[in-house]
């Protein structure tokens, strides 16, 4: 089976149906490809949810700002279904001085950036959140940080797309690109092959593999991050919360339930039986994290963990870059566990980058070849 | 990290069988279990188990937990209740939450027993409160010593809604009717015959159009439904009540199982989503086990042999047996499996429009559409002769799997043979004592004494009887037919209780002698103002 | 007719533990120690635990095994606990459940 | 061999039916009537329709509603209910409150 499109785009996670949501709005006739049953099975359903512009890399800042201010206010309305996007700010907590001082440093880079985030004491934190414990001696505070329902996200993404004509297939595994004179043009699968006058590659750690069959390489490492979901709770606090250490980070959703994500320290090395699976340990872990900061949510009840993979590049930040060495191929992964707050931004550069537009932002950051040697 | 030969989840009955079994080879075997005590569905069940000896036929479901609780503990099996197994991790890693905290236990081999859960049919207010599982109402009567109701439907003829009407009628409640929306009943004539002769009223091709009430159930409206299921108009019935027990088929609980990746499979027939497994119960992850309902959903007395198969199986792969001693063990318990797994109701049966018995006797489509013989049609079944004096009646007309009559009998009069399927065959010279013996140890309550020469004009006919308050001798009230409507006055002439009938009275009326292949139940009651 | 099976014609006497008192939202009742909260309130003709959080709809036991969470109320000020396999203790409160709290203690969550 | 699944096939239009009010989830408190919209919406796996609608989420995890959804979806969609994968399993198979599963014991020490 031979199908043609515009734009083929690998990766049915939230970068692909967010590309595919902008193509289509122009008209563009595009093919969304995901390997496994379910659209936005990979990171994009397994991530705090955070809308987060504090702490960011600051290469990285204008990108989420850009969301911030132009298209999450709106994004429900656009989609026409309801995203649960909340912006109450973000906390980042400190125990120690330690703490303190890394949230200093994160804190002065973005304010150089023109962020409006500040360092506040324990009192004021505890009357922004009065649930925290009295061991906070200082926060960072971003408010105009947010948080939203990753799952909704994508899925309203793929929904829309899909009313305008994008065509969506799962259980597609892509095995390679290959090149006809010169140019990228076609995908192919375990069942067919797709082709195209642009090929957008945004499926994750394994773009990878895929790259690699038309010689490009994006150095990335998988690790395996966890999550806990409490049962529903009276409305306590709307802000996104994290920590100097990030040993949790969360938020409460809209249903009321609390969605904290963690780690236990080993995951870098993980080990999973080809699905992403949680280890024993971790929750227990991630408990002890959030009381240490929440005690009063000890007797809340959890009643469900998950976990998934993040693909981490070299520098920790996404490429997100047209190939020259491959005309036609975008390159749209490594957003190295935090790609959810600049997704849709990330999903709008592409498409213009696929429409040969030039790209609301710079993308240079970005690059596909700045991965360098270090001396 | 503490580690067992064997940790097995669910103390049931495939778990505690498995654990007994493994333990017996020297296997050190822990069970988790999260409820409060122990045996899984089988404290609930009140009922006589069918089957033959070897299934521990005839005796009631609690009784046999209690013989396999006794075996864990004379084979060191530690049995650890109210503890949750949270989750089932890589490396053969349980994590249990016991009281307030969690613990991490390893097995070298795991076996997941974790049986199965209702299903549900979703009607309109099917979630007042009221409208309760068949297993809820089990639950709260037979564990908690609570009524679920006092005027109760149940939908769905299954064993499970059989059995559990009549345990409802057991523990005093009234079950106003019994409906399910196939045209046949589901589960054993034997149960649903049981229940007709009381007066339960069965509605086949008939489902719940809505069930009524603000805060909780005050009455339900059923209506016949044609092939397509759909209602056909004019046919409600509306009855008044206080809850609606829904007895629709079990699903099995392999959580467990696909969280640890096993391959699974969505098998209708075995009623649901159920691990793939060999035939010793082994899944696609070497080491892991499933037996009982949750690889297949059947009956306790399976589940129990499964869980045995399993627990040698378990055995063998940690080196305890060798393959000889598996193949020789597990041969016995399959074919006692087998012999479970024949007969009418078997898997392979499941669904099939069965006319004929294995011995070319017409099944009665009477029964299975009403819950009762036509008068005329009992005549036809081998249980059945007509002879001078005392004997024994047995209207068991289907195949099943259960021979306990044969084996109660001290005179030989009743035959099944090598088959455990085949129809009971009284034998007319073989001289009926009256004991009474195979009235209690019938399991399905099928066998009657007659003895049209009690008195002349009278014949007396009895019955098993399991309801309180018992009737005393010389007490006058009404013998009820197979469809449980009064047909005439009756006086209770003998009342029979003795351990060996394990709590099955045997109630003898006198009836008029045209009575007495219709008299089939008795009800108390003044009856001066009807009197003939 | 009492919902407490004094006798059955199988299991014979059911023993049950000792009486116990507990309240149940602003009423005093007894149950016997160790049965289930859920057993204690059926015994006592109560049928409503809880009004769901979206429509405010009446909930009560279910499957009674632990399993379906339809009968949770909210038990010494904790919400969410099922009523069906909590023993009951002397003196323990036992509060319908509105959404996901006792009404109570946010009147305006609660349904009017 | 995964099974492709095209979601732009036609699956036909949604088509009110009178049932829809009836609830499935009992504990989200979804309809018949949102599970059959939200095939029709493109969610085309049981995973899809939990994340997209909640179906299965609550407090019991989908013990009682999973399978109730699946016959649903299969219906709507026009294919065998083999063909429709259950969502994930995942720990804790029962509620745990927080400080009880921070809470790590040595085994046979259960105080």
């Amino acid at each position: 089976m031979h199908k043609f499109a515009d734009v083929v785009i690998v990766g049915g996670g939230i970068i692909g149906a967010a590309a595919a949501y902008y193509l289509a709005l122009q008209g563009v006739n595009v093919v969304v490809l995901e390997k496994s049953d379910n659209i936005g099975d990979g990171g994009s359903s397994r991530n705090g949810g955070g809308v987060r512009q504090s702490g960011r890399d600051p290469r990285e800042l204008p990108l989420v700002m850009y969301g911030v201010q132009h298209i999450w206010p709106t994004l429900s309305e656009e989609l026409d279904m309801d995203i649960e996007y909340v912006q109450e700010g973000n906390l980042r907590l400190g125990k120690t001085e330690q703490h303190l001082t890394i949230l200093q440093g994160l804190t002065k880079r973005s304010v150089e950036l023109g962020l409006d985030v500040r360092m506040i004491d324990a009192k004021e934190a505890k009357e922004i959140c009065p649930y925290l414990s009295d061991e906070v001696i200082g926060a960072s505070w971003c408010p105009t940080d947010g948080h939203a329902n990753p799952l909704l996200a994508t899925l309203a993404f793929y929904r829309k797309a899909r009313e305008l004509g994008a065509q969506f297939i799962t259980g597609e595994t892509v095995l390679a690109i290959k090149k006809i004179k010169g140019k990228a043009r076609q995908v192919i699968t375990e069942n067919a092959v797709y082709e195209g006058a642009t090929i957008i590659v945004a499926a994750g750690y394994d773009s990878r593999k895929i790259l690699e069959s038309v010689g490009i390489d994006v150095p990335m490492t998988q690790i395996m991050l966890e999550a806990l979901v409490t049962e529903a709770q009276p409305k306590m606090f709307g802000q996104m919360l994290g920590t100097a250490m990030a040993d949790f980070y969360g938020h409460q959703s809209k249903h009321g339930s609390f969605v904290f994500g963690g780690s236990s320290g080993f995951e870098d090395t993980n080990k999973d039986n080809g699905t992403p699976i949680t280890a024993s340990i971790t929750a227990p872990c991630i408990c002890r994290g959030i009381m240490e900061y929440f005690p009063l949510l000890e007797d809340v009840k959890i009643v469900r963990t998950w976990s998934g993979w993040a693909d981490i590049s070299a520098d920790k930040i996404p490429v997100i870059s047209p190939v020259e060495e491959v005309p036609g191929l975008i390159v749209a992964c490594g957003f190295s566990g935090h790609g959810f707050g600049i997704a849709p931004t990330a999903g709008l550069l592409v498409s213009q980058l696929a429409r040969g537009v030039k790209p609301e932002l710079d993308l240079t950051a970005f690059r596909y070849d700045r991965f360098k040697a270090k001396i | 990290m503490k580690r067992y030969d064997l940790i097995v989840v669910g103390a049931g009955p495939a778990g505690l069988s498995a654990a007994v079994e493994a333990a017996k080879y020297g296997l050190k075997v822990v069970v988790f279990d999260e409820n409060a005590n122990p045996g899984g569905q089988l404290f609930k069940q009140v009922h006589k188990f069918f089957g033959s000896k070897e299934h521990k036929a005839k005796i009631r479901g609690f009784r046999i937990g209690s013989q396999l609780l006794e075996e864990a503990n004379q084979f060191g099996v530690e049995v650890i209740l109210n503890a949750t197994v949270a989750g089932l991790f890589q490396d053969k890693e349980v994590t249990v939450r016991i009281n307030d905290s969690i613990q991490h236990y390893k097995g070298d081999a795991i076996l997941i027993a974790t049986g199965a859960a209702e299903n549900m049919v979703p009607f309109k207010g099917w979630t007042l409160p009221g409208v309760i599982g068949a297993g809820a109402a089990q639950t709260m009567m037979n564990l908690h010593g609570i009524v679920p109701g006092q005027k109760i439907l149940m939908l769905g003829s299954g064993n499970v809604g059989l059995v559990v009407s009549y345990q409802l009628l057991q523990a005093g409640c009234e079950v106003v009717a019994l409906v399910d929306a196939a045209s046949k009943i589901g589960g054993y004539g034997v149960h649903a015959a049981k229940l007709a002769r009381t007066g339960v009223p069965f509605y086949l091709s008939h489902t719940i159009i809505k069930a009524e009430g603000t805060d909780c159930v005050t009455g339900v409206t059923i209506g016949e439904v044609n092939k397509a299921w759909q209602v056909i108009p004019g046919t409600e019935k509306h009855f008044d009540v206080d809850s609606i027990c829904m007895a629709v088929g079990l699903s099995p609980m392999a959580q467990l199982l696909k969280m640890a990746g096993c391959v699974m499979e969505d098998n209708p027939k075995k009623g649901g989503q159920v691990p793939v497994c060999n035939a010793y119960g082994e899944t696609s992850i070497r080491g892991v086990f499933a037996a009982g309902d949750v690889s297949g959903v059947e009956e306790a007395s399976s589940a129990m042999i499964e869980g045995r198969i399993a627990g040698i199986a378990a055995a063998e792969y940690l080196g305890y047996i060798d393959k000889v001693t598996l193949s020789d063990k597990v041969g016995e318990l399959e074919s006692a499996l087998n012999s479970l797994r024949q007969g009418m109701f078997a898997l392979e049966n499941r669904g099939k429009c069965i006319e004929k018995t294995e011995e070319g006797y017409d099944v009665s489509l009477h029964l299975l559409q009403k819950g009762y013989f036509q008068e005329q049609e009992v005549a036809n079944y081998p249980g059945v002769t007509v002879q001078r004096g005392v004997h024994a009646v047995i209207e068991c007309s289907q195949n099943i799997p259960c021979n306990p009559c044969q084996d109660a009998c001290p005179k030989h009069c009743i035959k099944i043979g090598e088959r455990i399927t085949s129809l009971p065959v009284v034998d007319e010279n073989a001289g009926c004592s009256g004991c009474g013996m195979c009235v209690a140890a019938c399991s399905g309550q099928a066998i009657f004494l007659v003895n049209e020469d009690y008195e002349n004009g009278y014949a007396s006919v009895t019955l098993p009887y399991e309801f309180l308050p018992l009737p005393e001798k010389g007490e006058r009230g009404w013998a009820l037919d197979r469809s449980g409507s009064k047909v005439c006055t009756a006086e209770v002439v003998k009342v029979q209780t003795s351990p060996a009938f394990d709590c099955t009275n045997l109630l003898t009326i006198k009836v008029p002698v045209a009575m007495a292949m219709k008299a089939r139940f008795f009800r108390e009651g003044s009856c001066h103002a009807e009197c003939e | 007719m009492n919902s407490r099976i004094e006798e059955h014609p199988i299991l014979g006497k059911i023993e049950k533990g000792r009486r116990v008192t507990f309240w149940y939202d602003d009423k005093k009742l007894e149950g016997c120690e160790g049965e289930p909260i859920a057993a204690a309130l059926k015994a006592a003709g109560v049928m409503v635990h809880r009004h769901t959080q979206k429509y405010g709809a009446p909930r009560g036991i279910f499957c009674a095994i632990g399993r379906c969470t339809d009968c949770v109320m909210v038990v010494d000020g904790k919400p969410n606990i099922r009523t069906c396999i909590t023993p009951l203790a002397e003196g323990m409160t036992v509060q319908t459940q509105y959404g996901v709290s006792a009404k109570c203690a946010n009147k305006a969550e609660g349904m009017a | 061999m995964r099974n492709v699944n095209d979601r732009s096939r036609d699956i036909g239009a949604f088509v009110p039916a009178e049932d829809d009010e009836l609830l499935i989830c009992r504990c989200e408190e979804i309809t018949k009537g949102e599970i059959r919209r939200a095939v029709h919406d493109g969610m085309f796996t049981l995973t899809e329709i939990r994340r997209y609608l909640r179906t299965g989420m609550g407090l019991c995890q989908g013990q009682t509603c999973s399978k109730l959804v699946k016959e649903i979806a299969a219906r709507e969609l026009g294919i065998v209910l083999a063909e429709l994968e259950h969502a994930a399993s995942r720990v804790p198979m029962r509620p745990i409150e927080m400080k009880v599963f921070g809470n790590e014991k040595e085994p046979g020490k259960n105080a």
